[in-house]
């Protein structure tokens, strides 16, 4: 997946001389997780480079880029180190356009690696996606596939507004369905790790049903959907599982749909349960689809605490917990 | 265990709280014309001292004296001072349309009218300011229209912000003027990096950026300051010291450097003091600022020591926490003064002028009131529209926003 | 309510010398809201102090003082201007007993005025406490009176760890029920503005039932428990309507004997809608009271957009909607 | 319309990549015992030279000299000798450790073991380090257990915190070191905070915080110097300068700027700049700059001049980015070798007893990792429980996380 990550910058740079990549260890190295790789050498180092550790300095400085005319699509190392930056983005980013009324706006990525599963701790394994969800003037993107992640990430870059574009760590370099102990399977040995060459878009807003089922809806993004997957294969539930892709704007036909079909629906995100976006999820199904569920809406999440270390898989919200959750929606 | 003294914890004060007699013997004012003038392309390094001095043109006599004298022609000058003579009648009636309920909040200048007015004369159509609710001079002495100002005071059915901006939290694009953010500071990096782009682009427009004094202990302010230095930002880094923050003096944000124009010799920034009283001085600064930007010579860190006259916002009383008098004390006096003063001194001005202008000026401020409330205040006549709210969040509206605004009925 | 407030910190300075309070413009003037007022003269100008405006300053430094012992109670000028602090709240305050297994504490309350009604414009008015209750480690209070608010106060100061207190500014000086055509009534005249003198606490994770109602409940905390109330007056609906008072921990209890009694719920708050804090609670009624539910649980917020200044009472949640919820959710 | 050139983006770069002759020819660096020694009390602004040398005392006949020299006996440099030599086979173990798959993840400290050992030693007990996760000396120079830093590592049974840490993310009060946030900078304002309270509580105690060089572009930073700055804080700010942020020279963090000392100029703050691999140069200033703020003097900024010789972590490969040879170019040497050669040029050493202490310092790491291991790596034997997770997020468990615990079935 961060090949086609970079392959969707590389496109884009190419395409449209304002995009500009910048971050920290972007440049010269090409990021510590190597989505930049080769960018500063094909086009230099004014529109691929290093910046300061200063997450708000690289989300304040591109904002005021993006005001001038160009789209930067800039790199915070973890999504856990968003947080010196959330003022910029949620009381700058996202509100130029609405309180300039158009004059300013800002068309600009933040693109954040997120999420748990490579023993990473507290400070590198975070899904802060909710609080981007409850800013209005953010869109919120989380890729679960090469295909997806290089289309998103060309729509997210396209957009006229500010896009955060969370890439679950966990699976840059393979599809993984919670089973740590089995041995990891590449994009490669996946339809969806075949990414199309040259410029595709894949909608904002649209989000993509990965199974068909009719009897418990799966609601999950990025790494729980291939959990998701596993739990439906594991338990025998004809489940269907929805991968949202875009958190805001939500599909909400595609989950309305499903849910009108099943009568029951299972949230999976990584994040801390409460006012996660799995709540909003849930008071959101129930409140379109209320007469025909037939069972409470359930979350699996990450729980209410720090992402541990040692605890990695005892936190994550596996195969095993999705299953068993899907086991009791439908006994109930 | 030990035999040391125990630790006590400095918390500054201001030399004077109310009942006390206002004292600025602490404030060291050079004469004027003694500062200076270095090469544009002079190395940060070696004009340190110009951050613990204060560049000034007016002296005493109101003469013009000194290096950093002579730019402007008495045609600029007597433009400079309607300028500021008019946010000065804007200040006023603003002031009373807030008390008459027209508005719900307001901010004036009083005192620190030379250093955006002045400023503005430095810069060239295209280069974008990021000023603070402080600067409106920018916007006066642009050129920018009154009417419109005032309707997004009264956030009325003009308002070119359709009523979502709190009143003086003007923008407006194609007068150089960023929109201005509620929150402080934030703007501050935000230019560096409109700056950067600028350069990126090889452009040749620069930016400007602003900040109180008391703003400055914001992490925005380092930000700005490591990536201006480090990328060589075409950027001005205008740091407006009226001595308060609200009821906060000073003292709380500089701690124990001498000057606020201090904080740039850390990043190898050229950083000046300047006479924020003195028209001519800020905009000789300005000007000096702002070539260096654009011959791609780097940042350049201004502080304008000015006093601000009048209270914080509407919200403050400053009678609570400085003495009423403080402002009658300042040094360096008040610029609208200064500069009539000096007009009359070249033989280019005169009192009776001076009276004529100021009726011609509170004229033209009335009739754009005038013409503003036509389209109505806060709470009377037009306004902006429900639906005016739900536009915008987005270049396209999403969903869900679709959903909410039926199910305001809008 | 400012008094009882201020009086809540004057007790506990007087009780405990290792209580410090700080913040921009709170020492000599006494804060903008004066919640300070006298303090500092009571107490000395190294236990009540203006700090630097650097929201992160005040709280990074207030997170050292707590490891040290002290117990700071600092204010934030208003809850929106906590964006450049958030990083020290989220991954310092709140995390450091977790990470240090208890060898260093943060025992500290984060006072800040929140909430609209005073035209106060996007950046004067916003409602952040979803971004506070999706964070663990932290507690969340919201106080509806003067009564709750100097005894949560005292609570919140007396709590061995990081407490957000958010202050909804428009009730200040008087309760308000949403009309803001109608002259305000000052709390002198009302039974919750009687606060008691000297110590008392009003423990944290209580809610309170402020009207006893058979047909629904209604959720609310802060500004929105008098619009609540004014509207099951004004519309006849017999609703229970539930002070949360604390939002983390929450008195699920009292939630769920309510609704489990009514069938029906709906929530309000002036945050925006989706991820409001809102949607947790909505999950959690549908979660623990499914087979009660008769309608499904309906919110009332703040629109999606930025709180607008000339628009402020289509965007507040007035009685006028919050009826036509209570109204809705009977018919179904 | 404009006779300006355009604009260029300026993007620092470092001197040499790979493939390229490393070169530090840009590196000035004074001779040792050069820099004066001021007064305890001096005054910032009358030593800003200091923010812009080099304090060293070893010369290169591995003498000490110059008046920073003098200040510890054989006995506390053959301790502080052995300190560095444990700190560097402690990581030498655990980075075999982690490649064995014992842990997760380590932070090496090679070439910058002087920096955090000599200062452990100007502390008194109750001083308080907020410290980075690349000053582990500090706990073994302050006597800390081996075994307890281990078992950290491995998140084991005896993880003194159960597993919820990152490896090297320590925390250990009872030896002044605060709990390691993996959030850069975070803890620069924190320490300021702490030294505030315990001059709010008329104690004696001093606090000390830490940054790395890339890490000072953080806002926290700022906010470091303007608090310590205005409440003349009891604290040593500590910048440690090891050239290297990740892939990131530190001309990015540094911009213009001469010296990351020079940030302290800026804010009336005293600023000294250390040989870093000097292990009497690092002792000394920091022994200095303690004794300052013991005496209610307030904050001083101290710059470690030193070089990252390692990778940035076992997730790192500089090779990449900078030539595999720049270490052996770094021009002021190994720490460990520098102490070593002055201690037998003291004749209070030899290369015999040299070897032999490299050996026993080797068994005592090895039997404590032995006793760590016995109490479980990462993935074997004895580690932290499921309930240890849900432990601790607050004082008292809430039902919500009570219920949480029930669900997961512990
Ligand atoms: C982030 C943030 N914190 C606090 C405030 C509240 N506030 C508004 S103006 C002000 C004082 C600013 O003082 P200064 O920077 O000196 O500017 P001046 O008003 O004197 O021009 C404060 C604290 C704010 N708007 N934003
Ligand atoms: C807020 C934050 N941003 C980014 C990171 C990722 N990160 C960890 S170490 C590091 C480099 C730090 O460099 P420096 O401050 O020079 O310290 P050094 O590693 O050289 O000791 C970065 C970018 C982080 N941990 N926290
Ligand atoms: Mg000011
Ligand atoms: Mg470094």
């Amino acid at each position: 997946m961060i090949e086609a990550i970079r392959d969707a910058m590389d496109v884009m740079m190419a395409r449209d001389g304002d995009v500009v990549v910048f971050g920290e260890d972007v440049g010269f190295f090409g990021g510590v997780f190597r989505a930049t790789q080769g960018l500063q050498a094909k086009y230099g180092k004014t529109r691929c480079f290093d910046a300061p550790i200063s997450e708000l300095g690289i989300v304040g400085a591109a904002v005021g880029m993006a005001a001038y005319g160009l789209k930067p699509c800039i790199e915070i190392q973890f999504a856990d180190y968003m947080y010196p930056a959330y003022d910029q983005i949620v009381s700058e980013a996202a509100r130029l356009r609405y309180r300039s009324n158009g004059q300013f706006t800002c068309p600009m990525v933040i693109r954040m690696p997120a999420g748990g599963g490579i023993f990473g701790g507290q400070t590198h394994s975070q899904s802060p996606e909710a609080l981007f969800t409850h800013v209005c003037g953010l869109k919120t993107v989380v890729p679960s596939n090469p295909v997806d992640a290089k289309g998103l990430l060309i729509a997210a870059i396209e957009d006229p507004d500010p896009v955060i574009f969370l890439e679950p760590k966990r699976i840059y370099n393979g599809p993984f369905d919670g089973h740590h102990d089995r041995p990891v399977v590449p994009w490669s040995k996946h339809e969806l790790g075949e990414v199309p060459d040259g410029h595709y878009a894949v909608p904002l807003g649209k989000a993509a049903v990965r199974r068909t089922g009719a009897d418990v809806t799966v609601l999950a993004y990025g790494t729980m959907v291939h959990v998701a997957l596993a739990a439906a294969e594991e338990t025998g539930v004809d489940a269907e599982v929805i991968d949202l892709r875009t958190l805001v704007p939500l599909d909400l036909d595609a989950i309305t749909a499903s849910v009108g079909k099943t009568g029951r629906c299972v949230i999976v995100h990584e994040a801390t349960q409460t006012s996660g976006f799995g709540a909003e999820l849930s008071a959101l199904v129930q409140e379109t689809c209320f007469y025909h569920l037939e069972a409470p809406v359930a979350r699996v999440t990450g729980w209410d605490t720090p992402y541990p270390h040692a605890q990695e898989w005892d936190y994550f919200p596996g195969p095993a917990r999705v299953g068993r959750a899907l086991l009791e929606t439908m006994e109930q | 265990m030990s035999d040391y003294a125990p630790l006590v914890l400095t918390v500054p004060e201001p030399a004077v709280r109310p009942g006390g007699t206002p004292d600025f013997s602490n404030v060291k004012i050079p004469r004027a014309g003694t500062v200076a003038r270095p090469e544009i392309d002079a190395e940060p390094e070696s004009i340190r001292d110009l951050a613990f001095s204060i560049i000034r043109v007016l002296n005493r006599d109101a003469e013009a004296v000194g290096p950093w004298a002579g730019l402007l022609t008495d045609e600029e000058l007597r433009a400079g001072l309607r300028d500021m003579m008019t946010l000065r009648a804007f200040d006023a009636r603003m002031l009373i349309a807030q008390r008459q309920g027209k508005t719900s909040f307001y901010m004036q200048h009083m005192g620190e009218e030379a250093i955006s007015c002045a400023f503005r004369k430095a810069l060239e159509p295209g280069d974008m300011n990021f000023p603070t609710y402080r600067q409106a001079g920018l916007l006066i002495a642009g050129g920018y229209s009154l009417v419109d100002m005032m309707c997004q005071i009264f956030s009325n059915e003009k308002d070119p912000l359709k009523g979502r901006q709190l009143p003086v939290l003007y923008s407006a694009r194609d007068h150089g003027f960023f929109s201005l953010s509620g929150n402080l500071t934030t703007q501050f990096i935000q230019a560096v990096g409109w700056a950067m782009a600028s350069a990126i682009k090889n452009d040749t427009k620069i930016a400007a950026a602003w900040t109180g004094d008391g703003a400055t202990a914001e992490g925005d302010f380092h930000a700005a300051l490591v990536f201006a230095s480090t990328y060589k930002a075409p950027v001005v880094l205008n740091v407006v010291n009226n001595q308060w923050a609200i009821s906060t003096f000073q003292g709380i944000a500089k701690g124990g450097s001498g000057t606020f124009a201090a904080r740039g010799l850390g990043f190898g920034i050229a950083s000046l003091r300047v006479d924020g009283n003195d028209y001519l001085a800020v905009h000789a600064v300005a000007k000096w600022a702002a070539e260096r930007a654009r011959r791609n010579l780097g940042p350049t860190l201004v502080e304008y020591v000015t006093y601000r006259v009048g209270a914080h916002s509407t919200s403050d009383d400053p009678t609570a926490y400085r003495p009423k008098t403080e402002s009658d004390a300042w040094p360096l006096g008040d610029p609208v003064i200064r500069l009539k003063n000096h007009l009359i001194a070249r033989g280019a001005w005169s009192e009776e002028r001076h009276k004529q202008a100021e009726a011609e000026v509170m004229d033209t401020v009335i009739a754009a009131q005038k013409e503003a409330e036509s389209y109505g205040t806060l709470h009377a006549g037009g306004h902006p529209s429900m639906r005016d709210m739900f536009e915008g969040v987005y270049a396209e509206m999403p969903p869900h926003l679709r959903r909410q605004r039926q199910k305001a009925g809008v």
